[in-house]
């Protein structure tokens, strides 16, 4: 059947999962009980450090057909992901379900994975690289399941998603499981993502390649979570974990949109005393910080609170006083890991108290403005941000969804097109977010408002800010690039992507080879 | 992003220092035999550089931190258009198994990749196997019997001898057919032209043989560059591994070839070590190596080597005793007066 | 025109096209694109390389691109700059005929 | 002198995906570059670019000038050629010493009209001196076509010639930048700054901006489209400015308005240069409003 936004959700999906097709934003009433993890006690005598991981998966009693965990606040530097998966194939253990957090270019082995039967289904906010490729060309035979980092918490919660083992790498840890994301060889910063899966999955293993003496404190991952450590050489690279400094755009294109976007924001009604905000990490959007900043400083204003990933450039407008808290889900770079040490109000968050809708207030629910980027947008305002041009997977759902229903204010900033590939389409290969949660588009050549804010269009143009209609800038961008050919897809379908209430708003098909 | 493109000069040290720190730094070194090195700067910072040899692009590194940017398209498309100004449009790319995807995105297509890591790209899609298509075409045509054995010799001969027939007279004992590959790079004094004639000329009265240019894939620069260096590069082990991979996992089981032969060397370090690489690298395969003794003239062996030495020392008669008729009569015309010439002035191996 | 060398204009920069022209050994007109947007635009990019090459007469050239998502005005100018060069015509160039 | 060019965007001819965005960011004026940012051996690659960009990109109203190669270069005369086929608005001479530089670029923009049966007189013309001897005719070449319609100062050069390099505070070009503009005002064409190349350096650049903007220029080319909004802030007139400004235009209709010869505002008489600059400050403010 066909959902609200018009996308056809085959009726066996739904019965398969036993799901609703996507509705609207807030609709969704739940009923149901958070589900609890298994209970264990450890003694006083009992000792959690473990020679390897081998040795882990033995004793948490890692069998076929069950489901682990992984997050991916190591980014592309990640080496657990990879190296826990070889050790459970060696081990002829087969038929896992793979719930990560997320999974970037650097888990391209896990294709292997699958086709010698490891890996038979998967759950994650994104997919990319070869794995991706790998999957929209139908390796695996169940579809991926994209969550949204509240969504995924969510199914967490609810017992969609039951973690049988997670294998949590940490920076660093004791050898009774206090972890912290701040100390350690290689550093990531908060472990927003990770404490989820350690409060709820039966069995946790901590994975870190630097043990510290006992207590590890302050940390994010509490000893009452943890059932095991294993110590490693490497949990990754260094570098890739925590890139050394996000710096600005030079980009003068990401500019010019960071700065249009800036001017709507500062024209909007929510740029005010005490406003809130969040960026993405694409170049555009986080230059939009950049230009706020300046106008932040002549009109006098300051931010209550700045959310989502930390980045340099956000801990900088922490430090000179212009934002007065940081929530930290996940921190981008090593100047803002190193942050927790010397800032006392920035906050280090998991990934329910961000985005998970289903609790009694996610922080993103007090959210004024959200700058969000977009792989395409349409003309009804619906945004991908999973698959390319191409119809092929290379993207993550993350947070966009999430903040975008809960924000006051949505702002998308991208280029019109890049290269040959539009922006601004008719109508979007797959939905992460539905156009109904995003208020602007910002482009490099003009700024298109959704109807349903006339409110904003008034402000906007009588502030002086220029708007288009959106369809103006979908005409603009075919009478650059001429009108694409549709792509072709089979019947089959690779992935299904769920609304942060666990709705269906889409599903992703197998790509037709030519 | 503006990067600036400018070229090396190998005689500023602070730039090639650069250049070869960049390399170092990546566990990557500039190959001694490249042509030109170009360097990507951003503002006075080298952020990327690449070299051509011949028809290949080689020591290409792009510093780690600007890896994912268009510093590599900046680069690569340089190096291109150095190619194109030179002529060649059929080129190579040796390089890592790390870059081997940013590659594929700007035009090329893998010919192999070595458990080693390297890995040889070409810019035309199916080059390789449309070489190996244009010779089994000549061979569909030739009456062979059923299940037809099949051999190999790679010849540069520089210029065809005695020793050459020889070898391919015993391998023709054990072959229904034969696949001579002439080396195909003007790195001879006897250009390629001149070579593959006196090989034809030479091998006329013999039946099953299948004369062809080994073109890029057989001892070519792209395959084996260091082959034609006068010393013995360090590189030499690599390269014949490069050279002898391709062989064995492409050309030869596509032309259907189970034996190679080469004859013993004992002369020339490179070859030498070619040869044993060979015979190591073969094991395990349908191939088989066989190595045969040099033929010997008055208790001397015959090689090609020889023959231009006597060229140079003007010795013919110890000439006509070595080379066939056919060789000999062309050394004698009007045509090989400049390769003569050539001979008598010069020092080098080839 | 007749092409009677190689010719080459462009680079791999985004939005850009590299396109090579060759003489054909055979007759006639042979193509071979590779472009990020070859499932969207590989039939509308033939068509316009087909187009040009009719429009300045030339009947038998290979024609290889390397796309990056350039747009109608870049690849016609490299096209046309790669067939000038391949035909050695430099200057004097009919430009109310392009 | 309505028209406004404070920005006079370079883009360099062979860059297709600079050419597709330079319009967007706003600059008043675009200048394609023949000449030294292409490499010699891709000249007419080029060329080719340019010529398709003019005809085929929708640039709106913006005017569109290209930077030939000089007619010395061998190629200079080509340039022309495929400009003008294209439709250009503006031909800028690069290096250009005396008038009959000017006249003998003018003969050949003729021809091409010609040929390629437009308007003769349409493509109008630029002129740029980098030497001593260009910055001593600059009133000869300011004069010497009706085509022309500004002059420019391409600092670069000049100060190689000058035996000296450029500073942070301009004063080895105060001279050739003071000539240029009375050259200019007095041939009544547009006077332009050069670039400054140092695009990160924006306190430096402001500080240039301001110097030129009070010596008198009227704008200032730039090789970043970062720097387009530096220069049209600088160049905003002030509240004051405006007001002003829009007080003497109201005392010039109403004195137009009763037919006198003589506009006066507060007991005062107002000359017409004051009537002009004016116009153009208000024309500046509203250009500011518009960004």
């Amino acid at each position: 059947m066909k959902n609200s936004l018009c996308r056809e959700i085959p009726d066996n999906i739904l019965e398969q999962l036993n799901k609703k097709p996507y509705s609207s934003p807030f609709r969704e009433v739940p009923d149901f009980r958070a589900v609890g993890r298994k209970v264990v006690s450890v003694g006083p005598n009992d000792k959690k450090l473990l020679d390897s991981i081998d040795e882990a998966i033995d004793k948490t009693g890692l069998k076929d057909g069950m489901t682990i965990s992984f997050h991916h606040h190591f980014r592309s530097g990640d080496r657990v992901v990879n190296d826990v998966i070889d050790r459970i194939a060696k081990k002829g253990i087969k038929n896992i379900c793979l719930a990560s957090s997320s999974l970037t270019d650097i888990h391209y082995p896990i294709v292997e994975h699958i086709k010698n039967g490891v890996i038979t289904s998967i759950t994650t906010s994104g997919l990319r690289g070869e794995l991706a490729e790998a999957i929209s060309r139908g390796v695996l035979e169940t579809p991926v399941v994209f969550r949204s980092h509240g969504g995924r918490a969510r199914a967490i919660e609810s017992g969609e998603i039951r973690i049988d083992v997670a294998f949590l790498g940490v920076p660093s840890s004791d050898e009774y499981g206090n972890a912290s994301g701040e100390r350690g060889n290689s550093i990531c910063g908060s472990l927003g993502y990770a404490r989820v899966d350690s409060r709820y999955a039966d069995r946790v293993v901590l994975i870190t390649d630097c043990l510290m003496d006992f207590p590890n404190l302050p940390g994010s991952i509490k000893q009452v979570d943890v059932d095991y450590v294993v110590v490693v050489d490497s949990i990754g690279d260094a570098s890739k974990i925590a890139s050394g400094a996000t710096r600005f755009t030079t980009n003068p294109k990401e500019l010019l949109i960071a700065q249009k976007a800036s001017k709507v924001i500062v024209n909007s009604s929510y740029f005010k005393e005490g406003f809130s905000f969040q960026t993405g990490s694409g170049g555009a959007s986080l230059a939009v910080t950049r230009f706020l900043k300046k106008h932040m400083l002549e009109d006098g204003i300051k931010a209550s609170f700045a959310l989502g990933g930390i980045t340099q450039p956000m801990v900088e407008l922490h430090e000179e006083g212009l934002i007065e808290h940081l929530y930290d889900v996940q921190s981008f770079d090593l100047y803002s890991a190193n942050s927790y040490n010397r800032n006392r109000k920035h906050h280090e968050i998991d990934a329910s108290y961000y985005a998970n809708l289903y609790t009694k207030g996610c922080i993103a629910n007090k959210l004024d403005i959200v700058i969000l980027s977009a792989l395409e947008i349409d003309i009804d305002f619906n945004v991908n941000v999973i698959t390319g041009s191409d119809g092929a997977i290379r993207g993550a759902s993350g947070g966009h969804s999430d903040t975008a229903a809960s924000a006051k204010l949505t702002v998308i900033v991208a280029p019109l097109m890049r290269g040959r590939i539009p922006t601004v389409v008719k109508s979007v290969q797959n939905i992460i977010t539905p156009g109904e949660t995003v208020d602007v588009l910002v482009t490099d050549r003009g700024i298109a408002v959704n109807p349903r804010r006339q409110d904003l269009i008034d402000r906007l143009n009588k502030a002086g800010v220029p708007t288009m209609l959106i369809t103006e800038l979908q005409c603009l961008v075919e009478s650059f690039i001429g009108s694409p050919k549709q792509n072709e897809f089979e019947d089959e379908i690779v992935g299904i992507i769920e609304y942060r209430d666990g709705t269906i708003l889409d599903v992703i098909r197998k790509i037709k080879e030519v | 992003m503006a990067f600036e493109v400018k070229d090396i000069s190998y005689n500023i040290e602070n730039e090639i220092e650069s250049v070869t720190s960049l390399l170092e730094k990546h566990n990557l070194k500039l190959d001694s035999f490249v042509e030109k090195t170009i360097g990507v700067y951003e503002q006075d910072l080298l952020i990327a550089t690449g070299s051509i040899a011949g028809n290949t692009l080689r020591s290409i590194c792009i510093d780690e931190e600007y890896r994912g940017t268009s510093v590599i398209n900046t680069l690569v498309s340089h190096l291109l258009n150095l190619l194109y100004d030179l002529s060649c449009t059929h080129f190579f790319i040796y390089t890592g198994v790390d870059a081997y995807r940013s590659f594929i995105k700007l035009g090329f297509h893998l010919v192999i990749k070595l458990e080693s890591g390297i890995v040889l790209m070409e810019n035309k899609a199916n080059g390789i196997q449309d070489y190996l298509k244009e010779i089994k075409n000549i061979t569909s045509n030739r009456e062979t019997c059923e299940k037809p054995i099949i051999g190999s010799i790679v010849i540069n001969g520089n210029p065809f001898t005695n020793g050459h027939r020889h070898l391919i007279d015993l391998a023709k004992e054990h072959c229904d057919l034969i696949y001579i590959f002439v080396v195909w790079e003007e790195n001879s004094v006897f250009p390629n032209e001149v070579r593959y004639r006196l090989i034809e000329e030479g091998i006329s009265d013999l039946n099953g043989i299948v004369l062809c240019k080994g073109e890029n894939y057989i001892i070519s620069s792209a395959t084996f560059p260091t082959y034609f260096l006068k010393d013995v590069s360090e590189s030499v082990q690599q390269h014949a591994i490069l050279d002898l991979t391709i062989f064995r996992d492409i050309i030869a089981p596509y032309l259907g070839i189970t034996k190679r032969f080469i004859g013993e060397e004992r002369l020339c370090e490179t070859t030498n070590i070619y040869n044993q690489t060979m015979i190591k690298l073969m094991e395990g395969s349908p191939i088989t190596v066989t190595e045969i003794k040099r033929k010997e003239s008055d208790n001397e062996i015959i090689s090609a080597s020889h023959v231009r030495r006597y060229i140079k020392e003007n010795k013919w008669s110890e000439i006509k005793k070595v080379v066939p008729k056919t060789t000999y009569d062309f050394l004698n015309s009007k045509g090989a007066e400049p390769i003569i010439a050539k001979i008598s002035n010069s020092s080098s191996r080839h | 025109m007749k092409i009677i060398q190689n010719g080459s204009a462009g680079t791999l920069e985004s939005s850009d096209i590299l396109i090579q022209v060759n003489p054909n050994k055979s007759k006639g007109i042979n193509i071979h694109i590779d472009s990020v947007v070859k499932k969207q635009f590989g039939d509308e990019i033939r068509q316009l390389i087909i187009k040009t090459l009719q429009t300045l007469e030339v009947d038998c050239c290979e024609v290889s691109v390397i796309d990056k998502g350039a747009l109608d005005f870049a690849i016609v100018s490299r096209l046309q700059s790669a067939l000038f060069k391949g035909a050695g015509v430099d200057m004097n160039i009919c430009w109310e005929e392009l | 002198m309505s028209q406004l060019r404070r920005t006079m965007l370079y883009v360099p001819g062979n860059n297709p995906g600079m050419l597709r965005d330079a319009y967007i960011y706003g600059a008043d004026s675009l200048m394609f570059d023949l000449e030294d940012s292409i490499a010699l051996n891709e000249k007419s690659t080029a060329r080719f670019l340019v010529f398709n960009a003019i005809k085929d990109i929708d640039y709106g109203n913006k005017e569109i000038v290209v930077r030939i190669n000089s007619l010395e270069s061998g190629i200079g005369e080509e340039d022309i050629y495929a400009v003008v086929a294209a439709g250009v608005d503006v031909i800028r001479l690069p290096k250009t010493e005396t008038a009959q530089d000017v006249l003998d670029v003018e003969a050949i923009i003729e021809k091409a009209e010609i040929k390629y049966n437009k308007v003769v007189g349409s493509t109008r013309m630029m002129a740029a001196m980098e030497s001593p001897l260009g910055v001593m005719n600059a009133y000869s070449i300011a004069t010497s076509t009706k085509r022309l319609l500004g002059i420019a100062i391409g600092a670069e050069d000049f100060v190689t010639n000058m035996y000296t390099s450029r500073s942070a505070d301009g004063s080895e070009l105060m001279v050739a930048r003071s000539q240029i503009l009375m050259a200019a005002r007095a041939a009544k064409v547009y006077a332009i700054d050069t670039v400054y190349s140092d695009v990160d350096n924006e306190a430096g650049f402001r500080k240039e901006v301001a110097l030129i903007k009070q010596l008198g220029f009227d704008g200032k080319s730039i090789i970043n489209p970062r720097q387009v909004n530096i220069v049209h802030e600088i160049y905003t007139p002030s509240k004051k400015e405006v007001d002003k400004a829009t007080r003497v235009i109201e005392a010039s209709h109403e004195a137009e308005k009763k037919g006198l010869g003589v506009i006066s505002l507060d007991g005062k008489m107002i000359d017409k240069p004051i009537v002009d600059r004016a116009e153009r400050v208000v024309t500046l403010a509203k250009a500011a409003e518009e960004q």
